[in-house]
């Protein structure tokens, strides 16, 4: 009986496991890297790296510049406005991301107040490097903020007390104690915050179908002319994804 | 000098106070069981806590709403709590304004040697010691330790304890003292204060709370592990004698009202002996009894003996030599004495 | 100096929560909830609702029986093994989602020998529900297997080791000791995969425009008839999204 | 009979063993600092570590690479370890086979009352006898117990280990009791084992282990701290002459080799007294000194003597009656008596 069902727990697990690493092994498989990495040079896929680096690479600074304190705060508040903002910054997360799209143009859409007056002074909202931006910034953010506060949580607030009761300051004890400690589960938000702001579509397809950005690019492709076309931005993307799992460990 | 005016704190489930204390420049010692509210006063100190109601002042500054950071309220946590990214050196020299203080601190401390290492390579005394090095570089106000000793071995807790008397003796600053361990209570403390239920149950010199517990619960609390609910048959001026059970026993004068006492004597101040002749001029307490059951506790043996004509069980802690030339065993017959000066009677309500 | 910086840091934790807040009330401010419920019977919003429960369920039901085995084998396993195998559960989770549709179609896609096999039986793998179940199942299962995870963790091996000294087998101590205790993560595990497969968008777009899934109405009723059509379908995500957040508490 | 044959296991830096051990139907207590291999001498019996090399068999049973589950070896956790989801019945009744079991243990370990409550509102004590009954519920073959007393305050320990004392008595199956408090070894084991670095030092009764120690690391661990360095004068089959510094003692026969040796002198076997002219018959090592501190240490005092003439200082510690008899104060002269039967002696190498 024991050994019955420790097989069987061991057989449903690896086939999950098949189910990640076959697809992506059958990736690399079906097309010669020499192909693709000719094709990796062709305008539209610069083009289209390009914007997504820029914007990923913005919005992940945004997120952990605004992120951070709001993790810290979380970490160390209690009671119930601690689980209600919690919920609120989780929120994106469960949305689903055309959804975040959607809600997104509801305030920033061309036809809003506030659309409107950013189209005037030259800086549209929408269709613009700057959509992919806020697109980006709305599904992305709650990474760091989770990520950091988990970090912030596991710093033992007794070392923060014993600073404070040496006669440092708040910030001090910030700076030389509980980051260097946080460091660590901080990098781990702000990596995850990047690929999931790189790898962003549904939101940034709602926003900004130009300029495009490498998911809209691979979609273009695709649905235009066909599968083998979407590969040199893929490839680009998995190589991403995976210096984000080497960066994560 | 720090000064805690009817302090108090309520959480769910626990209330602590109202407290007030004194503490000048001296060792208070606090005992208590876990959870009778001893953190709690560390934390209302330090600032991590702030309190309902009452106030604390040090050296007449007012702490209360001040930042921990302004309070200069050193504190000693029970593992040390160094910083784990730093080396000693580097959490010394933290909270140090001067680095010679560093060097001058560590040589006390005798902790030069491992001033390059990490903390979590560090043995639990070793981490003490950084610990209390970190602390005093600050130069606090006020020195308070969380049991600061109770996570280590005995022989080093032995030393260290030492050490910390020492040490003490060479400040001049308000020590509070936390423990559970009533031997290390006794050994540092100039005072002492009994927690218990977020109160004090009793404050004094160490010597006078050990002999003269004011309430069972101090007396169970702090070893002494014989009490008899006993009647007043006399008392004059020189001395009480008491009824328990069909014995009488005769103990020193007291103060204690009512005619219902709990009559308290601590294991250690029993003598056993083979024969009722013997006549010691302060052993009026005779009493014939049979050995129940002995327990070897290492430095001392614990005898526990059935008293004749009377339903009670005297337990007596004596020494190797004294248990090897009375060669005692279960239901041998034995003889207790207690001097009239080691029989303490709390009156009951 | 230090209250400046507590009030900085105040400043900008509020300004992304408002960045949250502020586009969902709008949602809900910019359409009279009246017309919304009344749309809610439209044909292609009760076909796209039913697709999508319908194979959210199916795929949090495989994730949960496949990854739960896998999620316990992590959290009890030690060294080079567990790191490479989280890393692994890890990788459908920082792949972009446009990218997971790729690699999906490589393997099950109608010109590949297993999709041609499967179609040949009468079970086309993509443009059917079951290669909405598939996209759902890759991009969601990591979810259960990654909270699961955490929530095994999270309950003391001793008392495991305590329960099979009691004589009991390792079935046993799983089903009355560690389950009932890790219980409540297992949920939020499972909460967060249906979230994230009935929000599903890039990977199933690729895999199966039809039949149409609520997110693939949404985009498909907003590019040829304007914002305002895809509201009554955000409404049940969104409705689905804060659903999921009282689970989470 | 439990039965450990050259048992061997390697972690990263620590190494146990090889350690050879029989457990008849005994207590046997394990006694040793913290990181010197106790609790992985429990983990490798009950089957949560796997040994490296060596075989373990209970009551002639091989117990290599079985399972935990058939092994039948009960443990008690140092916090008990309670499934923190049922009651303290449902913890109870998960163990036993027979229903009417839990009732029986239950009111053996005095906890009917509480049965129905859940672990977290339990106090330590409670706790701890839930768990003795959840243990003793599965009728195990041999039972294990991790410092089981440690997290306890005081007077609920001293009357904790009374009563296991009592119940062990009652069991008839290898016991041991894993602790670094050597009072509670002492108390409760038939026989002790001293750790240290993942061996066995010293393995014995535990009065003949704590009064005749082999190494300063035991002598130490175990409360002798009087240790000095002396050479033999002369060795007859009654006794041994011994110098230390410009003193000469002397201690009972001894068997040890060579001419260096440590004395070892226990500080609760030290007496003090006035005058020297005092003659008890074993009092023959009578050595003037002058008091350089003593300690209050409730129970006892500790009073540290420099011995005239001699560069050591021996420590003893005294009842409190005889403290207040002798007036003792720091720099007041008094005289130190040792009986040669209290001087043991290790042989240096």
């Amino acid at each position: 009986d024991r050994f019955d069902w420790l097989s069987v727990t061991f057989l449903l697990g690896a086939v999950l496991l098949c189910y990640y690493l076959v697809p992506l092994l059958s990736l690399i498989v079906s097309q010669p890297p020499g192909v693709v990495l000719e094709r990796l040079r062709a305008p539209e896929v610069v083009s289209a790296a390009t914007t997504s680096v820029t914007a990923a690479v913005t919005s992940t600074a945004i997120a952990t510049v605004f992120g951070l304190p709001l993790a810290y705060w979380l970490a160390r508040v209690d009671g119930r406005m601690k689980t209600v903002v919690t919920a609120l910054v989780i929120l994106p997360l469960v949305l689903p991301p055309i959804v975040s799209g959607m809600v997104l143009l509801t305030v920033v859409g061309p036809n809003t107040l506030l659309g409107e007056a950013a189209a005037d002074s030259g800086i549209p909202l929408t269709r613009s490097l700057v959509g992919v931006v806020l697109a980006q910034t709305f599904v992305a953010s709650p990474f760091v903020v989770v990520t950091a506060k988990t970090a912030f949580e596991g710093v033992d607030r007794r070392l923060e007390y014993a600073s404070q009761s040496l006669g440092k300051s708040r910030l001090t004890t910030f700076r030389r104690v509980t980051l260097p400690l946080a460091w660590s589960g901080i990098l781990a938000g702000i990596t995850l915050a990047f690929a999931r702001a790189i790898g962003e579509f549904g939101a940034t397809i709602m926003l900004a179908y130009y300029p495009r950005t490498m998911p809209v690019q691979i979609w273009i492709s695709f649905s235009t002319l066909g599968l083998e076309n979407a590969f040199p931005v893929a490839a680009i993307l998995v190589g991403i994804a995976i210096a984000t799992l080497v960066v994560l460990n | 000098m720090l000064e805690l005016t009817a302090l108090s704190k309520t959480y769910d489930g626990f209330e602590f106070g109202p407290v007030d204390l004194t503490v000048g420049e001296e060792v208070l010692s606090v005992l208590g069981p876990s959870g009778s509210g001893k953190t709690t006063l560390l934390s209302l100190i330090t600032g991590t806590t702030e309190p309902d109601s009452g106030s604390i002042t040090l050296d007449g500054r007012p702490l209360d709403r001040r930042s921990l950071q302004e309070r200069r309220a050193g504190l000693v946590f029970q593992d040390g709590a160094l910083f784990p990214h730093m080396t000693a050196r580097e959490n010394i020299s933290y909270a140090a304004t001067d680095p010679d203080r560093v060097t001058e601190l560590a040589s006390l401390l005798e902790i030069t040697d491992i001033l390059d290492r990490r903390p979590p390579t560090l043995s639990g005394g070793e981490q003490q010691r950084v610990a209390l090095a970190r602390t005093l570089a600050a130069d606090p106000d006020t020195l308070l330790l969380d049991e600061p000793l109770s996570s280590l071995d005995a022989p080093i807790r032995r030393r260290l304890r030492g050490e910390l008397h020492t040490l003490f003796e060479s400040l001049t600053i308000p020590i509070i003292y936390v423990t559970h361990d009533q031997r290390t209570a006794t050994a540092l403390g100039d005072r002492m204060a009994i927690f218990r239920d977020g109160t004090i149950a009793q404050r004094g010199p160490p010597s006078r709370v050990l002999t003269r517990p004011e309430t069972r619960f101090v007396a169970q609390f702090t070893g002494t592990e014989n009490l008899f609910e006993g009647t007043i048959v006399t008392a004059s001026e020189e001395d009480t004698t008491v009824r328990i059970g069909d014995r009488t026993v005769r103990a020193s004068a007291t103060d204690s009202a009512g005619s219902t006492v709990t009559v308290c004597i601590h294991p250690s101040r029993v003598s056993l002996s083979l024969e009722d002749s013997e006549t010691r001029p302060e052993s009026e307490n005779i009493l014939p009894g049979t050995v129940d059951q002995w327990l070897n506790e290492g430095a001392d043996y614990r005898v526990d003996v059935d008293i004749d004509g009377a339903p009670i069980t005297i337990i007596a802690t004596i020494q190797p030599a004294v248990f090897d030339r009375l060669a005692i065993d279960t239901g041998s017959p034995i003889h207790v004495s207690v001097p009239p000066s080691a029989i303490h009677l709390i009156s009951r309500q």
